[in-house]
């Protein structure tokens, strides 16, 4: 079993809305040393493993996960530890 | 530092015809050459390529759109501000406008819509009236391909994202497929508003020595097609990795439009004009021109979201949720402050000058010098018209008529329709209701929104059978017009004028241009028999995909008046029993 | 009863309860800015719907730290009626003033419909022109009004009759345990997501949810005239 | 100048409507060795140097970036490095 975490930002230049209004918040709260925020997604999936997991987990980023036309992603695999 | 040196020289402009990548013809930019006597630099250049596109210019609508009727007894403003403004009694008025975003939902679908309804907005608040209702005409593919169906639940989630969250109901629109829009969605957003006569503003900059200020978001590269000349040179840091696509802030539009209907109200606003595309140029030449004064502009001070931008980036930035506004010089704390108070800058950019020039500023250096009336004044394009083979051949067919023997399974079959199905999985992802004025919601002929304080309402629809025009663009040109109509008078209002979205493929076309020319006419002919003036609309061409050209498509948005809302009425049956009557031919 | 619409920057159903309350209950009714740091001589406070900041983190997570917020916690310990109506729930709940937090809603899809209520409790200060059980129509419209609370959190609500409204038939949102609405244990702040104020106009299709500003001036009413003559 | 980078995922006791729904996709889609997916969010700070920076970060998170009803975060701090 796999571990994939996954982590989307958005593209340089692409504006972030999201980010802004945190920044703009934590500068109202007094955090003035936070010079900026940007917001993404993490998503974890858990894989059985198979012959091609990068491969795989580059598709399913490029069709479902990311937006590239906006975003950015990139992943790391981690060996799944049972507990 | 700016890029700026790696920019061409005029001189390598001209013999590298750069101007021609830039999207100015040979003829075009001899012009621009003679306007300025000397060669315009790469700022100038990139100026007159975007004021003289299509999209900002309308050189190859403008001899089609002078068929319209565009006066009446109750238009206040026609054609040629932000929005048209209708007068509705009692010192009230109506402002609508349409407009379309399809090229980017192709690209984008979720910010494109978005932005689109983001953009309309802009255009209604900026003459002074407070945004009530949102209508969204939209056309897809067939829903069988992925491809398809994604670009259609991406515009509809973005439209709801950003009406939704900007607080103003999308009351009515329409929603259609047809493998003619494979590839090539067509998103057009209506917007409608209510001012007093009193408040009336124009986009004009008046005043010589009155100051220019830039209000609302900071500006990005956005919408500076993914890589410029300068910024392609620098790019080391991969492509892949930078992206100009547009990205609305509906949260930011909301404290615009509060800001700017407050700052309507002050005596020292002298114009305002919403920035939308080709931004900055098109809103500060339009504003000078049109007041026949100049501009004198400095770059440095213009509110940036990137660093080392250049004078051509800035100016041609589609930044969204940007404003540009005059005010009477002397009055900029007081300005300021009325931004302040809603979290956003105000910034003087520059002054009104009598010389009737556009004049930028950079790094102590002018940019740009060139008359302000010029980039608003492209020379007009009059294309080859040709009657397209298949109308012909349409037209030499005998008249079809369908055999039906199983009524029941033919109604179900045509139920069955996307086209003809219930819309309520749209409609229910857009608040529809909030400001509490929605009398009549989505689903019946028109959206019935209350005037709040009278007894008055407006009925306000978006119609086009592309069919129709398809099988003859003048006779479904004034079908439009009239199923729009008589979608008002079925809820009970009266028809007060139209706005309209003119979405067509390739004008260069001479089969496509007669479509254009036929189905403005039969508009035309429509709106003069039903005294519905044209007093606002937008051109989209260039809607093509691997087929060719999509249907004729030109989008009637229709507002009424409904006098007393004890008259509203909705299309569905109301009571088992009642008598059915077929009214008509 | 003098009421206060807390007005934050992106709310933008200020307007339908200031005018549910001026128009619908025919009461005096003042707009108050997120900046404002006081609510004296205000007798009731609503937090509107909206999208306060762009509902940008989480809905109502920004909100929560504008500068009228110590204001609202302490009318809500003086034991002024509080109500929050969508983002305002939101907005209540990201504040502490009411258990749990909201999730997307069940098929992540923004829903707007007017939906079937029904009054779980006519007990409070405002419901009592409800009947108990009685089912109402009452608009819906959020993106994110899926309740959720842990297991001891539900038992408590539901030990204390603290559920106010549940959603009847179909569950819109994937709420726990439907819950559309919840007071706290003081009975004073209520926080719901369907929203009465665009239920106060029978023009508008529906005026079950005047009964719930009725039921707040009548308890003011009866309250003040009880120290009166006490 | 510091980096930080925050990971906010929902509790294991929290349905994630969200990451169903794309599971559900991803098996459409054939990828039937996918078996959980959670979806959360990826802020990244850029902060000034300061006496105490993961006591403001932890800080931040508990009252502004993660509701701890339904969330848990964790962060990791890295020195931004110019280029
Ligand atoms: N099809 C049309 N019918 C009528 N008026 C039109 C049409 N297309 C554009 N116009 C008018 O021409 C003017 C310029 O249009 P446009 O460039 O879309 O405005 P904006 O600068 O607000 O985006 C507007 O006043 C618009 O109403």
């Amino acid at each position: 079993m796999k571990k994939v975490k996954v982590f989307i930002t958005l593209k340089e230049s692409v504006l972030d809305p999201q980010g802004q209004a945190v920044m703009q918040s934590l500068h109202n709260m007094n955090y003035k040393n936070v010079q900026d925020v940007r917001i993404g997604k993490y998503i974890e999936l858990q894989m059985e493993d198979s012959a091609d997991v990068a491969g795989q987990v580059d598709t399913i980023c490029d069709k479902l996960l990311a937006n590239t036309v906006i975003e950015n992603y990139r992943y790391e695999i981690e060996e799944e530890v049972h507990s | 530092m700016p890029l700026t040196h790696l920019e061409p020289s005029p001189e390598q402009i001209e013999q590298d015809k750069v101007y021609q990548t830039m999207g100015l013809t040979e003829e075009e930019y001899q012009k621009v050459k003679n306007l300025l006597r000397r060669k315009p630099n790469y700022t100038e250049t990139g100026l007159f390529s975007v004021m003289w596109s299509e999209h900002c210019s309308y050189k190859t609508s403008k001899p089609v759109l002078k068929y319209f009727p565009t006066t009446g007894e109750h238009v206040l403003q026609g054609p040629g501000e932000g929005a048209g403004i209708v007068d509705i009694g009692d010192g009230q008025a109506v402002v609508f406008k349409i407009e379309s975003h399809n090229h980017p939902s192709a690209i984008e679908p979720y910010q494109g819509a978005a932005t689109g309804v983001g953009g309309i907005i802009r255009d209604v608040f900026s003459m002074g009236a407070r945004p009530v209702a949102l209508l969204d005409s939209l056309r897809f593919g067939n829903l069988d391909n992925a491809r398809v169906r994604y670009l259609f639940e991406e515009v509809v989630s973005g439209i709801a994202g950003y009406g939704n969250c900007i607080g103003i109901p999308t009351v009515g629109g329409e929603l259609q497929f047809d493998p003619c829009y494979n590839g090539n969605p067509l998103v057009n957003a209506m917007c409608v508003g209510i001012m007093n006569h009193a408040d009336i503003q124009v986009g004009q900059a008046r005043g010589i020595g009155n100051t220019v200020m830039y209000v609302g978001a900071s500006t990005g590269r956005d919408g500076i097609n993914g890589a410029t000349f300068a910024s392609e040179e620098i790019s080391e840091k991969s492509d892949e990795k930078r992206s100009a696509v547009q990205v609305g802030d509906p949260f930011m539009e909301k404290l615009l439009v509060e800001a700017c209907l407050e700052l309507t109200k002050h005596q020292a606003l002298v114009g305002i004009q919403d920035m939308g595309a080709a931004g900055l140029v098109s809103s500060a030449s339009e504003m000078a021109a049109k007041a026949g004064v100049g501009i004198h502009m400095n770059l440095d001070l213009i509110p940036q979201r990137e660093t080392e931008m250049t004078p051509y980036e800035m100016m041609l930035s589609e930044s969204q949720e940007r404003m540009l506004i005059v005010i009477k010089k002397g009055s900029e704390e007081e300005i300021k402050a009325i931004f302040a108070r809603w979290g956003l800058h105000a910034v003087a950019v520059g002054e009104v000058i009598e010389e009737e020039v556009l004049r930028l500023e950079h790094k102590g250096k002018i940019v740009a010098d060139v008359p302000s009336d010029s980039l608003a004044s492209a020379p007009v394009r009059h294309m080859p018209s040709k009657v397209p083979a298949a109308y012909l051949a349409n037209q030499a067919a005998p008249a079809w008529k369908p055999e039906i023997s199983n009524y029941a399974k033919t109604i179900k079959k045509l139920l069955g329709q996307p086209t003809l199905a219930s819309k309520e999985w749209v409609t229910r992802q857009y608040d529809y209701m909030v400001q509490t004025n929605t009398v009549v919601a989505p689903g019946s002929d028109a959206a019935v929104v209350r005037v709040r304080g009278t007894k008055k309402g407006l009925a306000m629809t978006t119609d086009c059978n592309a069919k129709y025009l398809a099988l003859d663009p003048n006779e479904g040109g004034k079908i439009a017009v009239a199923e729009a109509a008589r979608n008002i008078v079925c809820s009970g209002g009266m028809p007060l004028a139209i706005t309209d979205c003119l979405n067509f493929g390739s004008p260069e076309n001479p089969e496509v241009f007669w479509e254009i020319d036929e189905s403005v006419k039969g508009m035309a002919k429509a709106c003069e028999i039903l005294k519905t003036p044209v007093i606002s609309g937008n051109v989209s061409l260039y809607n093509e995909t691997d087929r060719g050209a999509i249907d004729p498509t030109p989008v009637v948005g229709m507002v009424g008046l409904v006098e007393d809302l004890d008259h509203v009425m909705t299309a569905s049956f109301k009571n088992a029993g009642d008598a059915v009557y077929v009214i008509g031919e | 009863m003098k009421t206060a619409v807390i007005v934050f920057p992106g709310s933008n159903c200020d307007q339908d309860m200031y005018y549910a309350i001026k128009d619908g209950l025919g009461e005096e009714v003042d707009y108050v800015w997120h900046a404002e740091t006081s609510l004296d001589g205000y007798d009731a406070i609503m937090i509107p719907g909206g999208f306060s900041y762009g509902d940008y983190l989480r809905s109502g997570a920004i909100a929560r730290f504008a500068g009228i917020m110590p204001a609202v916690i302490k009318a809500a310990q003086e034991g002024k009626p509080v109500l929050g109506v969508c983002n305002g729930f939101q907005i209540l709940l990201e504040a502490g003033l009411l258990p749990g937090a909201m999730l997307k809603n069940k098929h992540l899809k923004f829903i707007c419909e007017t939906v079937n209520l029904q009054v779980k409790n006519n007990g409070t200060q405002f419901t009592t022109r409800y009947n108990q059980n009685e089912v109402i129509r009452i608009p819906i419209a959020h993106g994110e009004g899926n309740y959720f609370c842990d297991d001891a959190t539900l038992k408590e609500l539901q030990d204390n009759n603290r559920i106010v409204f549940t959603y009847s038939g179909e569950n819109p949102n994937g709420s726990r345990a439907d819950i559309a609405g919840i007071i706290n244990a003081a009975g004073n702040v209520l926080g719901m997501m369907p929203h009465p104020e665009r239920a106060a106009d029978a023009l508008l299709g529906s005026d079950d949810g005047l009964r719930l500003f009725q039921s707040i001036l009548n308890h003011w009413r009866e309250s003040t005239h009880a120290a009166y003559t006490s």
